[in-house]
């Protein structure tokens, strides 16, 4: 069953130098139990696309067009008060850059305890109590962090305290956008192996936001490859990884190293990804194409996903190039 | 080499276009902008109006200008009890061309004669658009020479006030230490010494002209708190990258103090050379307006000759005496913090909207 | 550690002694001397001047003087009032400190509370046609021109409407036959009010660990009533039943000045919480307070404001070190005989013993006010308590 | 209330989560609001509860509880706008406090001569009779004995005797006194370089009832009829145990202290109000004065309860008019207010009866309160002028001729008259017109260009100038009344002097004084017409008093302005230009004028015994000064004042100075209506 479908969905901001279309009619779904991937470079709309799905984008952000279907229920256009049960405890999200995430002056159990009074107005202080110690049993923290503040904490235990308060009001999404940014190697190692483990002890729904694809591969189920705001591949994880059809991908595996299987060149992603300011729809990657061919370099064909097999489609521009 | 000067130009008017830009988003800033240049324009119109002789220096100076404005009144006796036929209300009587026999002095005028009187505070009229105060100066003049001094005082103190809390705040962040600890000392100094009476006191010195009242604003302003914002912006700056490339590639100490933290620590200087033109306008107004300076005209002195001649309490009966200047200190103060609003918001991309 | 604070207190007193200094020379500077008036009066002889100039030793070299006024100062004796001869400085700051402190205290909370509030409500209004109206209107209201504001107010309120009464702290009439002197009643208010503030900071404090909003919202409630009633019956017992009429007065009288203040200073803490709520809102935690469902005043009041409290709260101290020196103008226009009016009148008649008193009492109050203001840095922001802990 | 208030913002605005919970607020704040509001009972419990509570002012509350019916009732309500700054009259006189505490102040001594009010007529207060005449010593010393009438005694019942008088001089010499101890009794009979100088030697009781007050000089009537004599008394009796050292004597709380006068302090609030309530014991209250036409004044004191008097004195003919002393108020109030707008808006709201103002309500201020239904207005002159002072020391003021040119020049009769619109009096002299027996006639300069038009005044002027030798390159001219004058240019003094360029007239700013400020304006104006090179710059009060007073800067300046105030004797001139009172030795003869001739009439004038003789001596020396014209005398704008005609009464409104200045309010004899 589909916990999450996108349909079409277009999303834009208004700046001073004209409108920028972050998201660019995404369209994808997520299973209950699943984890998704979402990759791509910097700017390239994903956590556009994290913040659409929780409708938290600037007040200069606009969704245009598309639906979002959790839970069986659109939630574009929903009321303030209408989101704010969705949120949470529908979909949760642990932002990259978990230091800012807390705010300082206020003690890490209370800013649990804040988001579970929402949800759970009924429970005692008592028994969120108990359930934020269980929670920061699941990922390795001591429950005297409870009464700590933010500041007197390490950046992995800070970023595990996010994951806990994710889970605290039983979402049944968790939005994970670029969670081990800011941490060094072997905790980021750790994180993962948490978030993974949480997520099929409790069985929850995973949006993993990355533009690190080795992260995607060893997180993720299905993924969608994004560039420009817009999907340009999506499949199973293993299958995109293992024929990857469009260039853009191509790239971003070559641009990976991989300590296991042969050596190989390490490619840089040459060029820089274009601006998003009043584009139309059509091939935006043409010109970073590295293919010589022609047809690869024609920006006039219309993106558009086309399927490649069962579960794996990919944009018919610049598709099979490079 | 000058085509490096050139692009360097040209980076330097783009960043002044996109700070432009930025500037006009700011509705706030735009009305502060428009409200400092029109009294801008108004200052610089009154020598205009002297020089091309629209206006005669005997009539119009706002100083020792006299406008002779003779009227016949009429001598009525008020009485005692209202309503009555003529008048419905107390402040009816002595109406525009009447005058009160109780109030003459220097008369033997009798209830029923005309006496020809002066006019003054005359009202507005063609001839005086603000019309004129007690001693038959014109308004509007006044307005405009206040206008100057505002803007000779405001700007002068906040650029002398900046340019030293610049200085020492930047030397303090740079150089530390005991230099630090001095200048830091210096600044509780100031702080510790309460503004207003020590105004009091600095006012009742020898005679202090415009530019005088200025230099002490300023000094005072920049000797106290603004060196030690200053200082942790500069802080700030100095710790940035740029400036250990700068040091490592051999720049001298002034060098990149210069040219390296100066130009940084600029932008918070300007907004509060905006903020501090506020103060000292302010405080000219305070001053005078408490008749401690001795200067010839000021919008806070209009306000206080209105005062003690008793015009003050007349209600809005001779409004073109306190409107005009009370307005005048409010908006031009006004009108600079609100453009030190849109700078801000400039500067600081935290509180741009978008 | 002990060194650095060793170190502070170190310089601080040289601060303060050259603090002293300076205000000395600055008073002796001024043209004239407090006995000019002696020297003016034709019908005087030459020697009424000369003997108190004598007497007071002023014809002294200023360093001499300077350097034993700082010595007597350290030694507690401040001299007598030049003008209000043989008062003692201390003695007339004694009797104008109540009113002031009783006054501005109850000035300053009104207007950084309103402040406060607006400002929040500005920043959270962003963009909107009203956020724009009211800043213009904080604007300049802030920079409205005081003592003319003032004067109208009092023109207004207290003469075309006749609502409230023309400047002073009482009616003379109703204090015929008072037992006490006004500052006995000043006293008890300010007790009073210290009193009831610090058991509704208790209050809020022990409620603050009640989980249900609901609960804590109605415990508050009912401890603000409890203190209501408590303090109906305070006031209703004993000595202070006959004090009651008479602190009413002086608190109908504190109407005017306390409406006119805050109109005009509000908007300072208001456009500066702005400000600082605007950055605030910008930080990442707000978007996860966002995320977390949190109904938008939640988020406004628990976690913007409260951060952007601190630079409103240094503010708000620095403001109370000059309540006692910028109420000058109010005390003057509302007739409100207080510290500023004293400093005024000191100032400009150069009595310098109450002049310099005043000043150091000023100097000493910034000082604590300092004091104060990094026990409450610590207060509201963890980092600090954490840092200076270290 | 407070509570309401002194929530932090934050956590106040979790009170505000609920609508109900802060219509539950409201309602609570506005519930207290009206319980404590309502609490009538309350204060009635208070009014019975409150003598019990207070111990020491029992006992006079319980007199006044017992005589109050037989005294006056009503209250009588002053503004004050400064705090007394004591309530003891030593101290007051000596530290020479400001006006306000003289308001204040109670009646706590007595005299031997005063000043009958509004004539200003020299009468008896306490002495049986005004004694002109001094006993030659033989010694060198002269000595007047003054009898005191008997049966007086101060508001404790001691009686008011010789003995307060001796008392007073021994103090105020035993302790060194100042101020005005030094103008009333000049004890110092040597000067620093141990010259003589003239002095009160001693004050002796020489029976109970004989003041003898022996002088080493034969004094004239500014030192004795309207100095010493009125110099003040205090009761032996009550402050022969105070007296021991100047500190205890300055610093006793005078609110006990015996009066002289049928008031006594009720209530002191600091910086709030005062009150004198009448003292049901007093025998001070009751008499008759009549004034008359001709300036004298008769007494008649007949209370029953003090010794009856009854005395004429100066010229009793012409018609007459009479007043009876009160007291007819039971209450004096002097409330504070420290804003002067507030306290006349305080006014008009009848909060208050009279403003006790000295320098008078603004004009524009009084045509307004002038419509106020129950208002009455009076305007009086006035002692004292606004001045224009040469540095007669200095080229050109040194020159007579220039100093005549100014004063021909200067047309105060426009400024006045347009720029000033008349609210303000021309003055000549140093005399004031209202002392109409003293004011001589307009001679010299002032009286011939007094007719002159603009364009006649400059011609004059430049013609007094090229009379006395001065030169000029080219002499300019005046095109018509209604333009500047051309003004000459390469002037010369007789004798080829240059005049200095760029010459100051210091002259108070705007704020301190706007109406001197414009005159200076105008002042260098015409003075730069006459191709002097002038100009007017504002100048703080204290910074020219500093220039133009000190003896080191007495070479300093050119020009000034300024003002005098001046005592009711009109004895100033001497003080202003006698050559020994040179602002070079410390004196108040800043224009360095010294003129033998003046000196000698001056000396006269101030051993003159009558005042017929002291009014021919005076007229001369005026005579003199408008020849050389070291003061160009310019104006003195009059006393308006104000009061609730709907709630006092006062005898006489008419008197120089105003009621402020001549009488304080005059709550001695106001009374008040229903």
């Amino acid at each position: 069953m589909n916990i999450l479908e996108v349909k079409d969905l277009d999303m834009s901001y208004k700046t001073i130098d004209g409108d920028v279309e972050a998201v660019k009619k995404v369209s994808f779904t997520v299973k209950e139990g699943e984890s998704f991937g979402i990759v791509g470079e910097s700017g390239c709309g994903k956590t556009s696309v994290a913040m659409s799905l929780l409708q938290l984008q600037a007040d200069n952000g606009k969704i245009t067009n598309g639906e979002i279907i959790f839970d069986g229920k659109n939630i574009v256009g929903l009321s303030e008060s209408q989101l704010r049960e969705v949120r949470w405890s529908g979909i949760s999200i642990v932002f990259q850059g978990a230091m800012n995430s807390w705010n300082p002056v206020v003690k890490i159990g209370e800013q649990i305890r804040e988001a579970m009074r929402e949800h759970y107005p009924d429970k005692t202080k008592e028994e969120n109590t108990k359930k934020i110690i269980e929670l920061f049993d699941i990922v390795g923290l001591d429950s005297s962090i409870i009464d700590r503040f933010p500041h007197e904490l390490s950046g992995g235990m800070k970023q595990r305290a996010v994951i806990a308060l994710a889970l605290s009001c039983d979402p049944k999404l968790i939005i994970a956008d670029e969670p081990t940014t800011a941490l060094d190697v072997v905790i980021q190692d750790q994180i993962l192996k948490e978030i993974r483990k949480v997520q099929e002890v409790l069985g929850l729904s995973l949006i993993y936001i990355s533009h690190d694809i080795a992260v995607i591969a060893e997180m993720t189920d299905n993924m969608a490859v994004m560039y420009a705001g817009s999907i340009v591949e999506m499949g199973k994880t293993d299958k995109v990884f293992s024929n990857p059809k469009h260039a853009y991908t191509k790239m971003l595996l070559e641009s990976t190293p991989s300590i296991v299987g042969p050596k190989k060149k390490l490619r840089s992603l040459d060029g820089e990804p274009p601006s998003l300011i009043n584009t139309d729809s059509y091939c935006s990657f043409s010109y970073r194409c590295p293919s010589p061919d022609d047809n690869c370099r024609n920006r006039n064909i219309e993106m558009e996903l086309t399927k490649i097999d069962s579960e794996h489609y990919a944009d018919k521009c610049c598709i099979n190039c490079g | 080499m000058s085509n490096q000067k050139d692009i360097a130009k040209k980076i330097r008017r783009e960043a002044l276009k996109k700070n432009w830009r930025l500037f006009k988003r700011s509705k706030l800033g735009m009305i502060g902008l428009y409200i400092v240049i029109f009294f801008l324009f108004l200052s610089i119109l009154q020598p205009i109006l002297f020089i091309t002789g629209v206006w005669n220096k005997g009539v119009y100076d706002p100083v020792v200008g006299y406008s002779e404005q003779f009227q016949e009144f009429l001598v009525v006796e008020c009485p005692k009890e209202y309503p009555t036929e003529k008048y419905k209300k107390r402040s009816d009587c002595p109406g525009r061309t009447e005058v009160n026999i109780r109030t003459l002095f220097y008369s033997d005028a009798q209830v029923g004669e005309t006496i020809i009187q002066n006019l003054q505070p005359a009202p507005p009229s063609s001839k005086h658009i603000l019309g004129t105060d007690s001693l038959g100066r014109d308004v509007f003049s006044q307005i405009m020479e206040g206008s100057q001094v505002a803007f000779v005082l405001g700007l002068l103190s906040a650029t002398l006030g900046v340019g030293i809390s610049t200085i020492l705040g930047t030397i303090a962040a740079f150089f530390g230490g005991k230099i630090d600890a001095y200048l830091m000392r210096q600044s509780d100094l100031i702080l510790m010494l309460p503004t207003l009476p020590l105004l009091f006191i600095i006012s009742a010195f020898a005679e202090l002209q415009v530019w005088h009242l200025a230099v002490v604003l300023g000094t005072i302003g920049g000797l106290g708190g603004s060196v030690i914002t200053i200082k942790s912006q500069a802080l700030q700056v100095k710790v940035k990258p740029f400036v250990d490339s700068a040091r490592i590639t051999g720049g001298s100490r002034m060098n990149i103090l210069f040219s390296h933290v100066l130009p940084n620590v600029a932008p918070l200087a300007l907004l509060f050379m905006v903020f501090s033109v506020t103060g000292a306008i302010a405080s000219e107004s305070v001053l005078s307006f408490l008749g401690l300076l001795n200067i010839d005209m000021s919008w806070g002195l209009m306000i206080y000759l209105a005062q003690v001649e008793g015009f003050i309490f007349s209600g809005m009966k001779f409004w073109w005496l306190i409107l005009p200047a009370g307005l005048s200190v409010t908006f031009l103060t006004g009108g600079f913090y609100l453009v030190g609003r849109g700078l801000d918001e400039v500067f600081n991309p935290r509180l741009r909207d978008r | 550690m002990y060194k650095y604070v060793f170190k502070r207190i170190y310089q601080l007193i040289i601060v303060f002694f050259l603090f002293l200094v300076t205000s000395y020379v600055l008073f002796d500077s001024i043209p004239g001397n407090a006995f000019q008036n002696l020297l003016l009066n034709p019908e005087l002889p030459p020697e009424a001047y000369e003997q108190v100039i004598k007497l007071y030793g002023l014809d002294k070299p200023l360093t001499e003087r300077v350097f034993l006024y700082i010595g007597n100062f350290f030694q507690g004796d401040f001299g007598y009032s030049y003008k209000h001869y043989p008062r003692t400085p201390i003695d007339l700051i004694a009797e104008r400190l109540p009113r002031t402190l009783m006054l501005f205290a109850m000035v300053n909370i009104v207007a950084f509370y309103t402040g406060f509030l607006i400002g929040k409500i500005l920043a959270w209004r962003r963009g909107s046609k009203s956020e724009t109206w009211i800043t213009v209107t904080s604007v300049f209201s802030y920079t409205i021109f005081y003592p003319w504001f003032a004067l109208m107010m009092l023109w207004f309120f207290g003469y075309k409407l006749d609502w409230l009464p023309i400047g002073k702290f009482l009616y003379p009439e109703k204090w015929y036959d008072a037992p006490y002197d006004s500052d006995v009643i000043f006293v008890s208010m300010i007790k009073f009010t210290a009193v009831v503030s610090i058991l509704q900071i208790l209050v809020y404090i022990f409620t603050r660990n009640i989980e249900s909003l609901n609960l804590r919202r109605n415990a508050r409630f009912a401890g603000f009533m409890v203190l209501t009633i408590a303090s109906l019956f305070y006031w209703n017992s004993g000595d202070l039943l006959i004090q009651k009429p008479y602190a009413m007065d002086i608190a109908y009288h504190m109407i005017l000045p306390i409406f006119t203040v805050t109109v005009v200073a509000f908007a300072g803490t208001a456009l500066l919480t702005r400000t600082t709520m605007m950055e605030v809102m910008k930080d990442d935690f707000i978007l996860t307070a966002r995320a977390k469902g949190l109904s938008q005043r939640r988020i406004r009041d628990r976690h913007a404001a409260r951060n952007a409290l601190l630079p409103v709260v240094t503010s708000f101290i620095f403001t109370i070190v000059t309540i006692i020196d910028g109420s000058v103008l109010t005390e003057t226009i509302f007739s409100w005989p207080g510290m500023g009016q004293l400093i005024l009148q000191a100032v400009l008649e150069e009595d310098i013993p109450v002049a310099m008193a005043s000043f150091s009492f000023i100097g000493i109050f910034a000082l604590i006010a300092h004091f104060i203001a990094d026990i409450s840095y610590a207060y509201l922001d963890p980092r600090i308590r954490i840092q200076s802990q270290g | 209330m407070w509570i309401f208030c002194i929530q932090k913002g934050e956590k106040l605005s979790n009170f505000r989560g609920s609508k109900t919970w802060r219509l539950i607020l409201l309602f609570s704040v506005f519930a207290m609001v009206v319980v404590a509001c309502g609490g009538d009972t309350a204060e009635e419990e208070v009014a019975e509860e409150a003598p019990e509570t207070t111990a020491a002012p029992a006992t006079t509350a319980a007199a006044a509880e017992e005589v109050a019916p037989s005294g006056p009732d009503g209250v009588y309500k002053m503004a004050i706008f400064s705090d007394p700054q004591s309530n003891n009259y030593w101290a007051y006189y000596d530290t020479e406090s400001d006006v306000w505490t003289g308001y204040v102040m109670s009646g706590q001594v007595t005299s031997l001569y005063t000043l009958s009010i509004p004539n200003y007529q020299l009468v008896v207060n306490m002495a049986g009779e005004l004694v002109e005449t001094s006993v030659d010593n033989g010694d060198g010393t002269f000595t007047y004995n003054v009898p005191v009438r008997q049966g007086y005694t101060w508001s404790d019942g001691s009686p008011i005797t010789a003995h307060d008088w001796q008392f007073t001089f021994d103090t105020v010499k035993g302790l060194s006194l100042g101020g005005n101890f030094l103008s009333a009794y000049p004890y110092l009979c040597e000067g620093d370089d141990g010259a003589s100088k003239n002095c009160v030697v001693s004050i002796v009781a020489s029976d109970d009832y004989t003041v003898s007050v022996t002088f080493n000089y034969d004094p004239g009537l500014s030192t004795w009829q309207y100095g010493t004599a009125q110099g003040p008394a205090f009761s032996k009796a009550y402050w022969e145990s105070i007296a021991t050292d100047k500190e205890s004597l300055y610093a006793h709380d005078a609110i006990n202290a015996p009066v002289a006068s049928a008031f006594v302090y009720d209530k002191l609030e600091q910086g709030a109000f005062y009150t004198w309530k009448y003292d049901a014991d007093t025998m001070w209250s009751g008499g008759t004065t009549t004034i008359y036409d001709g300036g004298g004044t008769s007494i008649d004191w007949d209370n029953g309860k003090a010794p009856a008097f009854s005395g004429e004195f100066g010229n009793t003919s012409g018609d007459s008019f009479s007043y009876d002393s009160g007291p007819f108020v039971g209450t004096v109030e002097y409330t504070l207010y420290s804003d002067q707008d507030a306290a006349y808006l305080a006014f008009q709201n009848g909060e208050v009866d009279f403003v006790l103002n000295p320098l008078g309500v603004k004009r524009n201020l009084f045509n307004q309160l002038a419509t106020v239904p129950g208002v009455e207005l009076v305007q009086n002159m006035p002692l004292g002028m606004r001045y224009f002072a040469h540095n007669t020391r200095l080229f050109p003021g040194s020159d007579k001729a220039f100093r005549n040119a100014v004063a021909c020049v200067v047309d105060r009769d426009f400024i006045i008259n347009s720029v000033l619109q008349g609210t303000v009096e021309r003055m000549d002299g140093t005399i004031s017109g209202a002392l109409t027996a003293w004011a001589p006639p307009l001679t010299g300069t002032l009286a011939d260009c007094q007719d002159l038009d603009t364009v006649g005044k400059w011609e004059k002027a430049i013609s007094i100038l090229q009379d006395a030798g001065w030169t000029a390159d080219d002499w300019g001219e005046h095109p018509g009344n209604d333009t500047r004058a051309i003004p000459p240019t390469g002037i010369k003094g007789p004798n080829g002097e240059v005049p200095p360029e760029d010459m100051l007239i210091y002259a108070p700013g705007p704020g301190y004084d706007p109406l001197r400020n414009t005159f200076s304006l105008f002042i260098a104006d015409y003075i730069r017409q006459l191709g002097f090179d002038v100009t007017a710059r504002p100048t703080g009060f204290s910074v020219i008093v500093d220039i133009v007073f000190g003896a080191e800067n007495c070479k300093n300046w050119n020009f000034y302005m300024l003002g005098w105030g001046v005592g009711i004797y009109p004895d100033s001139a001497v003080a202003f230009f006698h050559s020994r009172n040179d602002s070079c030795g410390g004196g108040f003869n800043t224009p360095g004028y010294n003129n033998p001739e003046f000196d000698a009439v001056a000396d006269a004038f101030e051993a003159a015994k009558t005042v017929d003789e002291a009014i021919k001596l005076s007229n001369q020396m005026e005579a003199i000064l408008f020849e050389d014209l070291p003061y160009l005398v310019l104006f003195n704008p009059p006393v308006l004042e104000v009061y609730r005609g709907d709630t006092v009464e006062y005898p006489f409104t008419d008197v120089l100075g105003g009621l402020t200045d001549a009488c304080e309010g005059c709550p001695g004899v106001v009374k008040t209506k229903n």
